[in-house]
């Protein structure tokens, strides 16, 4: 069970850093934040890891009571944080329509070239 | 109990100038109002919801923040006292009320930050600091703003998540997202490895944000084509900032935990924050445009309040306060100016800007006073951060002398790249007479000439930054063992 | 006896995510999708009844909501495509 | 053995996640990414987080995909350039990797219930939320009450994008040339899905509003629920058309709506402070502080509905209106 | 009476595993858009049904009996609907239904 327990947050690892090969090795603008938005989503889970506890369930009370709780914290962060995401997705997203109307590419490198001629 | 108003206030409305420049006002009062108080009485902290300290969220504002806010205000206010025409011009009306908006959530962001006193709290508001300064970028006039604020998305994104995962892993640690609380129990788990894992995160991460050197790319382009007072605004205050976090991290949660945090700390910094001016300084002196050139200077200038932070000594650290303070006053003078000088010269290129001290004197006269001061010529406020800085280095002794010649060094490179937009100010022949003979606002003028009369005022009276700073530095310190 | 349907479930949700990598139309992805979001649904209901907390069920009927938007938003965008193509070939001529 | 399944999950994230990379089409990539928040999403109901796996699902699997999707209509779905420098790249991420890996050697075993995230300050919220403020829903009262300011900030960063997505998007020469009125009719054509979609609509919004105020109770909330009723308007455009939307929600409206969530919140705040507590204190709303908190949470939450649904069909408006 | 509900539950319960796997493999490995189609939707809706009934029969009657109740409602109109747009605008933008002349790739083109 001991490697078990640590399985989340390899895959956090894998996840995160997944994402960040894609934000910085992709040229394309629009894979680039798909890249942003899985290096989120693995915050995302290793947050709510860390809140799990053994024979616990969601911290809703609902009529029975002794049951344990998982940590409510790490959830609201993240709900928080969910948010924060999209809004930054969103933006993205808009400028990089503004890009493909000004510059008709969303390729990072054509876009230097031109900016460059 | 000030600060609650200070938040509130920042609620956007359909806002046009007026209301924004208002609600600036209100909080450059709030924040000279904090900054008697923390001079007079002390930190001041502020329960929001009435929830006790670790489990609800607590505002704090000690000299440190006071200082910064007074910087993000008063920057604010300058800019849009004096920035009205030069916006209009560069930003058509329709979409004036969202980039006011925008204006007003990026202070509430970066004011945000510096009173907070949760980490996750900062977190989110430098999120809305972020979000709203990219659309701000966004609003210049050349097609180029995109994608360079583009790049500053995808790098500040991934800052704050570093800084997020660095906050995770502590909180994991420790099981507590205040400052305060968060200082005192990651004592009992330091130097295990998610800690330094969190240490490092947090470092790269705000690094980032901040353009230490680098990891400053983003920087330059953001600045160039961002609108001229969007530049002057966040120039005075968006990576002092970050920094203000870095430095409030490293040393508040960090420095009396880790074995060996203050070497390592000096070991990796140092050598990027020389590196940073050097480099930032070299390229400047070619740089062909002046808010590039001004940009790159920047790098530098950061690389200055990273060097005296690097020395972890109280001297050190004074000077590096200091320096965000009058590096943010010669900045926002000399982007003031430029913006005045875009309203009259058909470009921002060193070629177009020939003959402009000519064609406008005084406000040439207010940009040589604030570039004296970014050199760092007695009788400014640079000058002040300068000598702290140099004196600090000689505390370390023989070591300390390398230091002192990378300063020196860097101030005649400065003189360069001043000298190269002095001399082509005054005494290239005018190119070809631009355009547009509009004369410059004179509101502009007025609120330039104040921001370059400060840079004097505080390098003869330098009293009111050097006791918060000192205080600051001391507060950061006391901690050390 | 609500493992026996978890796995199932779980499985399934498998060979829908290798269809949904080999492709090799796009439709078939869009199909992949479409089943990966209704299995997920399934699995919420039976896990919430594993857990014992059949109060969250409000998950598995916001999934199935979210999911049928997913692929209506997938097939507009298609019809928008194929509009575009067919405009492009117009002018084209 | 549910620990087991998390790891299915996880293992089938893991192939999604380099499949996403992988792939060169970027809307097979959006698609598989939609796969991904679903198995996100699961693995956080997995791990009892109920409420984060609703935002989650709506979020990831929803409204980004619709993003996406308007985004990508209006640029190109092929990626055209090969990566760059990917042994450099390849090799910094997989140096972080390590040290990622290396650093969770010391961390708390997996639900470790004495983990010192469990025991600090976690148990004080389940101790203290039904002394002061009796719901049933643990994280409402945090998101709410303890951490109210968090949530105000929530709601700036939201109107933040919305209000950049508005002045980005909001000048500029609209991109393509499609017939007007075969771009207005939606999915009119297909006769199914119009039926069925008209049937279903109401009972989103209902379902949306039902989120909405059973979040002191149940998994839910003001963000959920305005997800999922901007979804719902979401779906009434695809389906009806652009124009038939806008004339229902027209774009003053949203824009008001933008503007008066976080107003509404704000104007929560100060109540606490004219009532004679501090910003956001809720217990100073009504004689019984335990209903007051009911009360402000109750408030508070409708700010943030309204703030999101207004935000999301902005930004989704904007992005439609491009195509045009 | 109960030791016969939970039979019945178990029994569709199994049934639906069964019948989503089914779907599942069928998925995988029939040879066109269509067939797979056919596979996925059918035991989807057949699954669902199976699957929430048995679960229904396990919870009695209760609020958790009308929330599936919902979601099988749900189910069963979305999933076919989805399905049918979705066949339409495969056959719209040209994929034919068998013979395999056409292959199409994720561009749509030919």
């Amino acid at each position: 069970m001991e490697i078990l327990g640590l399985y989340n947050y390899w895959v956090f690892a894998v996840l995160l850093m997944t994402g960040f090969y894609a934000v910085i090795a992709k040229r394309n603008l629009v894979k680039k934040l798909i890249g942003l938005s899985l290096f989120q989503a693995a915050v995302f889970l290793l947050y709510i890891t860390m809140g799990k506890v053994d024979g616990g369930t969601a911290p809703i009370f609902s009529g029975s009571d002794t049951t344990i709780f998982s940590n409510p914290l790490p959830q609201v962060l993240i709900l928080t944080a969910i948010v924060v995401g999209i809004s930054t997705t969103a933006l993205g997203l808009g400028i990089i329509v503004r890009l493909k109307e000004e510059y008709g590419t969303i390729e990072e490198h054509e876009i230097q070239e031109i900016d460059e001629r | 109990m000030l600060v609650a108003p200070l938040v509130i206030l920042l609620r956007p409305r359909g806002l046009a100038w007026a209301a924004c420049t208002m609600a600036s006002l209100l909080t450059f009062a709030i924040a000279i109002q904090l900054v008697q108080g923390v001079l007079d009485v002390g930190p001041a902290g502020y329960l929001m919801g009435s929830w006790p300290a670790p489990y609800g969220i607590e505002l704090k504002v000690d000299a440190f923040s006071a200082l910064l806010l007074l910087v993000i205000t008063g920057a604010s206010v300058f800019t849009l006292v004096s920035g009205r025409e030069s916006l209009d011009a560069q930003i058509d009306a329709g979409r004036q009320p969202y980039f006011y908006a925008s204006w007003l959530l990026a202070l509430a962001g970066l004011s945000g930050i510096v009173v907070a006193a949760d980490a996750f709290n900062i977190f989110v508001f430098m999120e809305i600091s972020s979000l709203a300064s990219y659309v701000l970028i966004a609003g210049g006039p050349d097609r180029r703003a995109l994608p360079s604020v583009f790049k500053y998305l995808i790098m500040g994104t991934i800052g704050a998540t570093f800084y997020l995962i660095g906050v995770g892993l502590i909180y994991m640690m420790t099981g507590t997202l205040n400052l305060g609380d968060m200082e005192l129990r990651i004592h009992a788990v330091a130097d295990q490895r998610p800690i330094l894992a969190a240490a490092g995160f947090i470092t790269v991460g705000l690094a980032l944000k901040a353009a230490i050197f680098p990891l400053h790319v983003w920087l330059p382009n953001a600045y160039t084509y961002a609108p001229h007072m969007v530049t002057a605004f966040l120039a005075a205050c968006a990576t002092k900032v970050s920094l203000y976090i870095l430095l409030r991290f490293d040393f508040f949660v960090f420095q009396d935990n880790l074995a060996g945090h203050a070497f390592q700390f000096a070991a990796y910094l140092m050598p990027l924050a020389i590196l940073g001016i050097l480099v930032g300084s070299a390229v400047a002196m070619f740089e062909k445009n002046i808010k590039r050139l001004l940009a790159f200077s920047s790098i530098a200038q950061i690389g200055y309040m990273m060097l005296g932070a690097s020395l972890v000594t109280v001297a050190g650290l004074t000077a590096g306060i200091v320096h965000i303070f009058n590096h943010a006053l010669a900045k926002g003078a000399l982007f003031l100016a430029v913006a005045s000088f875009a309203t009259v010269a058909a470009g921002l290129r060193l070629d177009d800007l020939k003959g402009i001290a000519r064609r406008m004197p005084w406000t040439f006269g207010a940009f040589v006073i604030a570039a004296l001061s970014l050199i760092g010529i007695p009788g400014t406020a640079g000058f002040v951060s300068k000598w702290y800085l140099i004196s600090a280095a000689m505390e370390l002794g023989t070591a300390g002398l390398p230091l002192v010649a990378v300063i020196l060094v860097s101030s005649l490179m400065a003189v360069v790249y001043v000298w190269r937009i002095v001399e082509a100010a005054c005494f290239a022949e005018a190119a070809v007479e631009p355009a547009s003979p509009a004369g410059v606002p004179p509101l502009l003028v007025a609120t330039l000439w104040l921001a370059a009369a400060l840079n004097i005022y505080f390098g003869l009276v330098p009293d009111l930054p050097l006791t918060l700073s000192g205080d600051a530095a001391a507060e950061l310190l006391d901690h050390l063992p | 006896m609500y493992y026996v349907v978890t796995i199932a479930t779980l499985v399934t949700m498998g060979l829908a995510l290798i269809r949904a990598l080999l492709g090799p139309s796009v439709y078939d992805r869009v199909l992949a999708v479409n089943m990966f979001g209704t299995k997920t649904v399934l699995l919420l209901s039976v896990i919430a009844f594993l857990y014992g907390r059949p109060d969250f069920l409000d998950l598995a009927l916001a999934y199935a909501l979210i999911n049928f938007i997913g692929v209506l938003a997938v097939l507009e965008f298609f019809r928008n495509r194929a509009l575009r193509r067919s405009t492009e070939r117009d002018e084209g001529l | 053995m549910i620990v087991i399944f998390g790891i299915f999950l996880l293992t089938l994230l893991v192939i999604t996640a380099i499949a996403i990379v992988r792939t060169d089409n970027l809307f097979v990539a959006v698609m598989l990414m939609g796969i991904a928040s679903l198995l996100i999403a699961g693995n956080f109901f997995l791990l009892d987080a109920a409420d984060v796996a609703l935002t989650e699902a709506a979020v990831g699997a929803g409204i980004s995909t619709v993003l996406f999707l308007s985004a990508l209509a209006l640029t190109s779905e092929r990626e055209r350039a090969r990566s760059s420098n990917k042994i450099l790249s390849f090799t910094v991420v997989t140096a972080a990797a390590m040290i990622l890996i290396y650093a969770t050697f010391d961390k708390p075993r997996f639900g470790d219930p004495e983990a010192p995230a469990q025991t600090h300050v976690a148990p004080w919220y389940l101790e203290k939320t039904p002394e002061y403020i009796d719901i049933p829903n643990v994280v409402t009262a945090v998101l709410g009450s303890f951490r109210g300011y968090d949530t105000l900030g929530e709601v700036f960063v939201v109107l933040t994008a919305g209000i950049g997505v508005l002045f980005l998007l909001g000048s500029g020469a609209p991109l393509g040339s499609l017939p007007q009125e075969q771009v207005n009719e939606g999915l009119r054509h297909h006769l199914i899905p119009r039926v069925i979609g008209r049937v279903l609509i109401p009972f989103i919004l209902l379902f949306g509003l039902y989120v909405q105020f059973h979040g002191e109770y149940g998994p839910g909330g003001g963000f959920q629920a305005g997800a999922i009723i901007a979804a719902g308007i979401i779906l009434f455009a695809l389906l009806e058309g652009e124009q038939r939307a806008l004339s229902v929600l027209p774009a003053r409206v949203l824009l008001g709506l933008m503007a008066f969530g976080p107003l509404l919140y704000g104007a929560v705040g100060i109540a606490g402070i004219v009532l004679g507590g501090n910003f956001l204190d809720y217990s100073v709303l009504s004689s019984d502080p335990v209903k007051g908190q009911q009360l402000g949470i109750l408030l508070i939450e409708a700010g943030v509905g309204i703030t999101v649904t207004g935000v999301l069909l902005g930004i989704f408006h904007a992005f439609a209106a491009r195509g045009r | 009476m109960t030791t016969l509900l939970d039979i019945l539950s178990w029994v569709l319960l199994t049934l639906g595993g069964l019948s989503v796997l089914v779907g599942g493999i069928g998925a995988l490995r029939m040879p066109d858009l269509y067939t797979r189609m056919h596979a996925a939707s059918v035991t989807d809706s057949m699954g669902a049904i199976l699957i929430l009934v048995g679960i229904m029969l396990q919870a009695g009657w209760s609020l958790a009996t009308i929330k599936l109740l919902a979601v099988l409602l749900f189910l069963l109109l979305t999933s076919p609907t989805s399905s049918n747009a979705l066949a339409s605008a495969a056959l719209l933008a040209g994929t034919r239904p068998s013979g395999e002349q056409h292959k199409i790739n994720d561009e749509g083109e030919e």
